[in-house]
């Protein structure tokens, strides 16, 4: 309603600006970590000091590794991290954008018991299937491989992307659907050339959740792939700890280093997030 | 820089290929001369690649999860680190995914430079089942020497003089022993130390094959002197990693740690010298024991190039890759015949109580027990920090023994 | 260019019957409007020609084609839907483009005819735009122009006025009966709005409850109403009815109402004798119903008094709500009529366009 | 074949792959879990010899650490989910709530509560573990350190090291649950922002002439028509906190005497450092069945909903 | 009860200006409806009065309070909104008691008035329903009774009627002139349909582009129209337009259109003759144009020979959408008419009712 500067609207932005404060309070203790050095980071009652100097030392050695001392560092393993989840992501979006597409406007016979049956996959807890999971994809050829573990991605993205999906066309009216039928599309061509042209709110939602859980996943990336140069770089995160003396500076340096990509997609597609959200997944 | 002398031992003939080697020595010390004993290998065998399968998180933790998931699928890597003893042989052995060793130190005569403690300890069923390539002491108190010299203390040799010197240190208003168990493993290693300084060695190794009876009083006054301990010990204790509880003793803040030697390899990275500003010495009432853990290598059965494993394993069991490893790492070799040059003071006088001293296995690191054993007995110190509950602790570590299957 | 037939069409949703035993022949180049209120199946039976719902039971012909199993794509029909269902990531030329460029028509063909079909409707200069980009007048239009550019056997529409303003529907209304005209293609439109029905079909079917009541011309629906529910519907106001009772004395038949009495016309005597003691209901549309100080020269009728209700006053005329003891009915009267609300008004029924239902069967009698 | 029954097929065939791979990798692996639960699988080697419910009954009633341990974990289990589900809604209501008021710079703040999504949970944990450190006396450490410099003593305390209990909720949850809730607080959030916008302008304007001041409105007409979003919103926050285990593992692990213990956490350990996998099946059989209780009723509501639509 | 004053009220939104210095007096009890095109600026105008915006200028009174600074909740107003609004978690007894209990009305007092409305309303029967529940007519009856059982000093209704379907508008339109007589309230109501403003309006004000083009009685409005623009929106069909010239020879003044040429009655040279040799703009409304067969006897006419270009049955009447070279107009003519599209058909034109404006004001001279 009205829109004038009073006390009531001061006290929302102060509010507002309270709570970006505490939620920025763990990202700053990132930040100024990752700044600091060994000795600093070491020492908890300085958490809250700013680093002493602009110690970029532990991006470097985070991102380039330390050859000499046998430390790897994540460079390389960004870019598996993009071969994984880029991937996984499109393919566990077009996936359940199928998926969506039909059982939200073709059902067949059984559809509505599918749905809530596919649904289920969002609740298993994935520690305990780390064992048939391995077996399964050696057994089919696809053990220690990316692809492997983007199929992994894939299948354990399946509900959550159809789901947000069949929300989302749903509100897409069934008119649309008619009038392509009638101009001459059949069930693929209606796909093509009406759903997905209208995909994008759904896919954004999609995309921000599968490529934040894959890209951020660790359990299967670690036990999937053994040979380092194939591994994302969560493992390699993990990997810049060692098992006895861990040096938490470049760890947050490389956790910063790793949320890049991330942060990315969130700046360029949030303004689109709320909207999609609005289109799909709230209905839930 | 790899040593240029020959090598001493037998070289099976050449192996070829690439070799996968597992391990959770991803940064730091143990990288580093997991590092150095590659380049080693290198010069031995040109034709070998390694290709280093580290996955961090130390034993029990992620690694173990992603090893044991590997050789469930039969996916075993050509050699994997394991801590010698009952983890390798109650999980590995027993499961039949290992192929003895003692072929290779037979052919390579290792028999006689390794100290039959712990050929003991590698061993079961009358085979060897993997080679260690370092050796780490438990028992070790580490003290700070200007808070000690400041309050006009010297390093306690036996429990009652532990407990005397923390009473001085609490008036002075300094936490006596600095205790860091966000990790579980670490109230069990402040345990055993106490155990040992209890039962003694011979006794203490008995806790371990059933000879030892668990609800004995020895038992019951290691307990009591452990919730005794948990009076003097920082307050935030569960909130730290071990090694910033060292980090309280290198500001002052704390006065002593019960830690494994590797402590001695955080002290100086944050550039302290040993004995100047730090000092060690057997934790209360164990001088003259060394409980030892070991990370060792094993050859798993359906390695894909056993060659090329045998050829690891040979390296790692040889003076010239243990030489390269233990200065670097910060651990003492295996072997008796280690170049005594190459350590630093702490590391030649743990070599030499190494060489003098009643061997005791380690319980939170896997030499003493299968790791269901370690699992249960974690369990109930879990709850012992946090009740000091005596007699709930000693059913409960009792009961962790008969689950093992060694008691009765 | 092709008649259409529904031969003993019915359609089943699980047990609900949406349309019963549909049989309606509509002829090469008609405007059949399909008609009636809400939930009566009507379109149901357009999608079921349109190759939407499945047939339940009996044939449906294009021409000679059985069309039964035929996808929707092959039978060559075109449709435009009450929302316009334009699809809304495309411009408007692709929109009108998209059924030609899925039957591969050659590319300088679609864009003559797109523009063509544009021009026509007055929409040329927006090809350019999104839907979006559209008022609702527009966004009519190109619906229309998308039916239109794939020049079809047969035009489908299933209320295609309905999100329209009323000025804006009267307008669409003689541009639809000048479209039909000038393509010379059958179209089938539907429709809840009899006024739709009535000035824009060639003829009109007007269905109820699934089932068909009545086909016919306009005004031969309006003048002859095969039964209660089809007189009901079309007009506005609708026609008032009369529960009554047939008497003759002498010559005259009597109608008694609870209301009031009047004489039927001595020509329809003939007729109404046959159902003298019946139970009847009397109809008179508001027309017909008069101010007696305004009642036309040529209208001689039967004399009441009612009490007025509402006044709609609609500026070439007057709507007057009129009560007569419970009975309400409404008359169209001139607008120079001052009644006002709450006066006990004279008011004069042209018995000559009465209209008789049987009571029970709700059949016309007359 | 008609070319109705044609499109059907099609359309199943769409979805068939899906299927199979669902049905593989879901219902198979459920399988074979619960057959590992219901077997003496005790060790490295897979061992299939039948036990019943032995396993389970060893984690439910048993009398040793085992079953203290699970006890403890099932009502840190519903401690936490309780407390996060309504942090994350409270939270994630009041922010959106804010947010709506028309304000400048929505995008930037948007951004920021979403943030620490973006962020791994591996990561979060240990930052977590460092700001919930109480430190000592002598030596504060991080929120204790703040709170002292703010002349707020009275309001520390152990945090996630206080092992006191009130009933069966142990207070060291509560930097767990606060750790949590900020990750997933941007989230909740979000989509009660778009809930918000999905309420037609003209229902606040209707409560506006019919007396309701902006409080009232928002009481008794916003809030119950958010009740959906609130729905689904508990159910992906539930389905998380259900299977919590990397946060809770990096930051806490399980506590000193399993305050911060979760069945995750618990599974994870037994199995691959206790070798018990057939327990660790045990407890992952229970986790989806709890899940399956609270998820099954609202597949069902939301399948009604849409019948009814 | 209140009147409802605004005196020059100006409303902008950024740099556009909504409602452009508007000042109208409204009586207490008075109907009054506020109509014009989309975007006018009526439906601001009612939420400047409601209090949902804030005036830029001016000042608006309720009786005697001036309210530009007082909350909506405060200004005891009810308001039907288009989508009527309601709230769809709560039955529709709650929705209706709504504004009373926030005003803290006993609980037996509320039941009671909820009860009293719902009777009047015929929704007595769905008080426990929710909203989803109800059909169309039923959810507006609803919005009405929140709006009535609050019993408010004036009544703002924006749109009611649109979502409904022809028949219930009818219906639903004589309601509301029932519940206005019956309350005796203020009514203002917001719509852009002028048949809703004809039928139930005491006094119509017609707005466009932000301001008042006229404020009168419904018959006035149709008869005297102020202007072009309320000549061309009131009524429909619209009034037909043709450029003209008046040119007098004689004692006769002619108007010369493009098209055709006719005489204007006598009586009117005093007001024409000022106006000689002008452009101006001739008014026709399409009932003053007859089918020459079938004239009312009592007017005499210009004759005049167009093309029927489209036909429009309508049952009790029929339009003709004619042309005279590329001029379009619109009959109205009796039912009998048989003209046929193509046909050249005779008609005439009823000069009485003739209206010209000036070409160049807009404004009407006759
Ligand atoms: N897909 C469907 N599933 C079940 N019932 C349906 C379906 N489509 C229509 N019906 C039912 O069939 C009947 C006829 O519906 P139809 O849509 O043909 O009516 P209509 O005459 O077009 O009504 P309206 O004027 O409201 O559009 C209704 O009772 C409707 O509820
Ligand atoms: N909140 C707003 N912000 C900016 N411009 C607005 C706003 N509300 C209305 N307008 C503009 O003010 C003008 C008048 O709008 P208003 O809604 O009063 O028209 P209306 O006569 O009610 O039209 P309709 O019949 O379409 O409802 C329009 O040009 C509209 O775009
Ligand atoms: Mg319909
Ligand atoms: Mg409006």
């Amino acid at each position: 309603m009205t829109q004038r500067l009073n006390p009531m609207r001061i006290g929302i932005y102060l509010l507002l600006i309270l709570f970006a404060g505490v939620f920025l309070v763990p990202v700053y203790v990132l930040l100024s970590s990752s700044l600091k050095t060994f000795t600093e980071v070491q020492d908890l009652s300085r958490l809250w000091s700013p680093p002493s100097g602009l110690y970029l030392e532990s991006f470097r050695s985070a991102w380039f590794g330390i050859p000499e001392k046998g430390l790897r560092g994540l460079g390389p393993n960004l870019l598996n991290s993009i071969y994984l989840t880029v991937p996984a992501t499109i393919i566990s979006s077009m996936l359940g954008s199928l998926n969506g597409y039909v059982l939200s406007k073709w059902k067949f016979r059984g559809a509505n018991v599918i749905f809530p049956l596919m649904l289920f996959g969002m609740f298993i807890p994935y520690q305990s299937v780390l064992i048939p999971l391995t077996q399964t994809l050696r057994a089919i050829g696809l053990g220690g491989t990316l692809w492997g573990l983007i199929l992994v991605h894939v299948v354990y993205g399946i509900p959550i992307t159809t789901l947000i999906f069949r929300n989302y066309y749903a509100e897409v009216p069934t008119d649309l659907i008619e009038a392509a039928r009638i101009d001459g599309a059949g069930i693929l061509g209606i796909y093509w050339r009406v759903m997905f042209p209208l995909s994008l709110p759904g896919f954004v939602v999609v995309i921000i959740w599968q490529f934040t859980n894959i890209w951020n996943e660790f359990l299967f990336a670690v036990t999937l792939l053994q040979k380092p140069e194939l591994q994302p770089i969560t493992v390699a995160l993990r990997n810049l700890a060692g098992s006895q003396i861990k040096e938490w500076n470049m760890v947050m340096a490389g956790a910063l280093i790793a949320a890049v990509p991330t942060l990315l997609i969130y700046v360029f597609m949030g303004r689109f997030f709320i909207r999609g959200l609005l289109a799909g997944s709230v209905k839930g | 820089a790899a040593p240029a002398a020959a090598p001493t031992e037998e070289v099976p003939a050449g192996p070829t290929g690439s070799i996968e080697i597992f391990s959770w020595w991803t940064a730091g010390g143990e990288a580093e001369g997991l590092k150095a004993m590659s380049e080693v290998f290198a010069a031995r065998y040109p034709d070998v690649e390694i290709i280093n399968a580290t996955v961090a998180g130390g034993a029990g933790s992620e690694a173990k999860a992603v090893l044991a998931t590997r050789m469930q699928a039969g996916d075993a890597p050509d050699s994997f680190q394991v801590h010698a003893g009952h983890e390798l042989i109650d999980t590995w052995v027993v499961a039949d995914k290992m192929e003895p060793v003692t072929f290779i130190f037979e052919e390579n005569n290792w028999l006689g430079v390794y100290p039959p403690g712990v050929i003991e300890v590698l061993s079961s069923g009358g085979e060897i089942w993997s080679v260690p390539v370092n050796i780490h002491r438990s028992n070790v108190l580490w003290y700070n020497k200007q808070v000690f010299e400041d309050n006009g203390l010297t390093a306690p040799a036996s429990l009652e003089d532990f407990f005397d010197a923390a009473d001085t240190l609490m008036a002075a208003g300094i936490t006596p022993l600095a205790l860091g168990d966000s990790g579980v493993w670490v109230d069990l290693h402040v345990f055993e130390s106490l155990l040992l300084a209890h039962l003694g060695p011979e006794a203490d190794r008995g806790l371990w094959d059933g000879t030892t009876d668990w609800n004995g009083p020895e038992v019951t006054a290691a307990l009591e002197d452990f919730a005794r301990v948990m009076g003097y010990v920082n307050a935030d204790h569960s909130a730290l990693s071990w090694d910033q509880a060292a980090q309280l003793v290198v500001d002052g803040d704390a006065a002593m740690t019960i830690m494994g030697d590797w402590a001695e390899g955080y002290f100086k990275s944050v550039g302290l010298t040993p004995d100047v500003e730090f000092g060690y010495v057997p934790s209360p009432g164990t001088a003259g024991s060394f409980i030892m853990l070991s990370d060792s290598f094993g050859l798993p059965k359906g390695a894909p190039n056993r060659d090329g494993a045998i050829a690891w394993l040979t390296l790692c069991g040889s003076k010239e890759g243990q030489d390269a490893f233990n200065p670097i790492k910060g651990s003492i070799p295996a072997r008796t015949d280690g170049d005594r040059s190459l350590y630093d003071v702490y590391l030649q006088s743990a070599m030499d109580d190494f060489a003098s001293n009643e061997i005791v296995p380690s319980l939170p690191h896997g030499a003493a027990a299968s790791e269901g054993w370690v699992t249960a007995a974690g369990d109930a110190m879990t709850l012992f920090v946090a009740d000091l509950d005596v007699a709930a602790a000693q059913t409960a570590m009792a009961q962790a023994c008969v689950d093992a299957g060694v008691c009765q | 260019m092709a008649s259409v037939t529904y031969n003993h069409v019915t359609k089943r949703f699980g047990d609900a019957l949406a349309v019963d035993n549909l049989t309606l022949e509509i002829a090469d180049k008609e405007f059949l409007v399909l008609v009636g209120p809400s939930g009566c199946g009507k379109s149901t039976s357009l999608r079921l020609l349109a190759g939407l719902e499945e047939v339940t039971e009996g044939e449906i012909y294009i021409g000679d084609r059985m069309v039964n199993d035929m996808a929707a794509k092959d039978r060559d029909i075109a449709m435009v839907f009450q929302s316009y269902a334009l699809y809304p990531h495309m411009s408007v030329f692709d929109n009108m483009a998209f059924g030609l460029k899925l039957r591969k028509v050659d590319k300088k063909e679609i864009k003559e005819r797109v523009q063509v079909a544009a021009e026509a409707l007055g929409i040329g200069e927006l090809l350019e735009r999104k839907p979006k980009q559209l008022s609702g007048g527009q966004r009519q239009r190109v619906a229309l122009g998308r039916a239109i550019v794939r020049e079809p056997d047969v035009f489908l529409m299933d209320e295609p006025l309905s999100n329209l303003d009323a000025k804006l529907r009267v307008e669409a209304r003689a541009m639809l009966s000048r479209l039909h005209l000038r393509l010379g293609t059958t179209f089938i439109y539907v429709t809840h709005d009899q006024v739709e029905a009535m000035t824009m079909g060639t003829r009109i079917a007007v269905q109820s409850a699934g089932v068909l009541q009545q086909v016919d011309t306009p005004q031969n629906l309006y003048d002859h109403p095969a039964n209660l529910f089809v007189a009901g519907f079309i007009g506005s106001p609708a026609m008032n009815f009369f529960d009554a009772r047939l008497a003759a004395s002498n010559e005259t038949v009597r109608l008694q109402t609870k209301a009031f009495q009047v004489e039927a016309p001595r020509d329809k005597n003939p007729v109404l004798k046959h159902h003298l003691g019946k139970e009847v209901i009397l109809g008179i549309r508001p027309e017909d119903i008069h101010d007696k100080r305004f009642v036309p020269v040529d209208v001689a009728g039967a004399p009441v008094v009612a009490k007025v209700d509402v006044i709609e006053p609609m500026g070439s005329e007057r709507h007057l709500f009129l009560m007569v003891d419970s009975q309400e009915f409404v008359a169209r009267v001139d607008p120079r009529s001052a009644a006002a609300v709450g006066e006990e008004l004279e008011i004069v029924l042209n018995m000559d366009n009465m209209h008789l239902f049987d009571a029970e069967t709700k059949a016309a009698i007359l | 074949m008609t070319h109705a029954r044609r499109e059907r097929w099609i359309a199943f065939l769409m979805v068939l792959p899906s299927i199979i791979l669902i049905a593989i990798f879901v219902y198979g692996f459920i399988g074979w879990t619960a057959r590992v639960a219901l077997s003496k699988w005790d060790g490295i080697r897979p061992d299939y010899t039948w036990v019943g419910l032995e396993n389970f009954r060893h984690l439910l009633v048993g009398q040793g650490t085992t079953a203290r341990r699970f006890h403890i974990d099932l009502w840190n289990t519903f401690f936490f989910t309780l407390l996060f589900m309504v942090a994350c809604v409270v939270a994630g209501l009041l922010l959106a709530i804010l947010l709506d008021q028309k304000i400048k710079g929505e995008g930037i703040f948007r951004t920021i509560y979403l943030f620490p999504m973006a962020i791994s949970f591996v990561v979060t944990g240990v930052v977590w573990q460092w700001i919930f450190a109480p430190g000592t006396e002598t030596r504060l450490r991080g929120v204790n350190a703040l709170l002292h410099n703010m002349g707020l003593d009275a309001l520390r305390w152990g945090w996630y090291t206080d092992t006191t209990s009130i009933g069966p909720f142990h207070v060291a949850l509560i930097p767990v649950i606060i750790a949590a809730a900020w990750q997933l607080t941007g989230y909740t959030t979000a989509m009660y922002l778009a809930g918000l916008r999905s309420i037609p302008d003209e229902l606040r304007d209707a409560a506006r002439v019919d007396g309701a001041s902006e409080i009232a409105m928002y009481r008794r007409i916003i809030l119950p028509m958010l009740q959906p979003i609130t729905l689904s919103a508990l159910i992906i926050l539930g389905h998380i906190s259900l299977k919590i285990f990397d946060l809770v593992f990096t930051m806490t692990g399980r506590g000193t005497g399993f305050v911060t213990d979760v069945p995750g956490i618990f599974m994870f350990e037994t199995t691959f450092q206790g070798n018990h996998y057939s327990q660790g099946a045990a407890i992952s059989i229970i986790m989806l069945l709890t899940i399956a209780v609270v998820v099954v009723p609202y597949l069902i509501y939301s399948f009604r909903r849409e019948v009814e639509l």
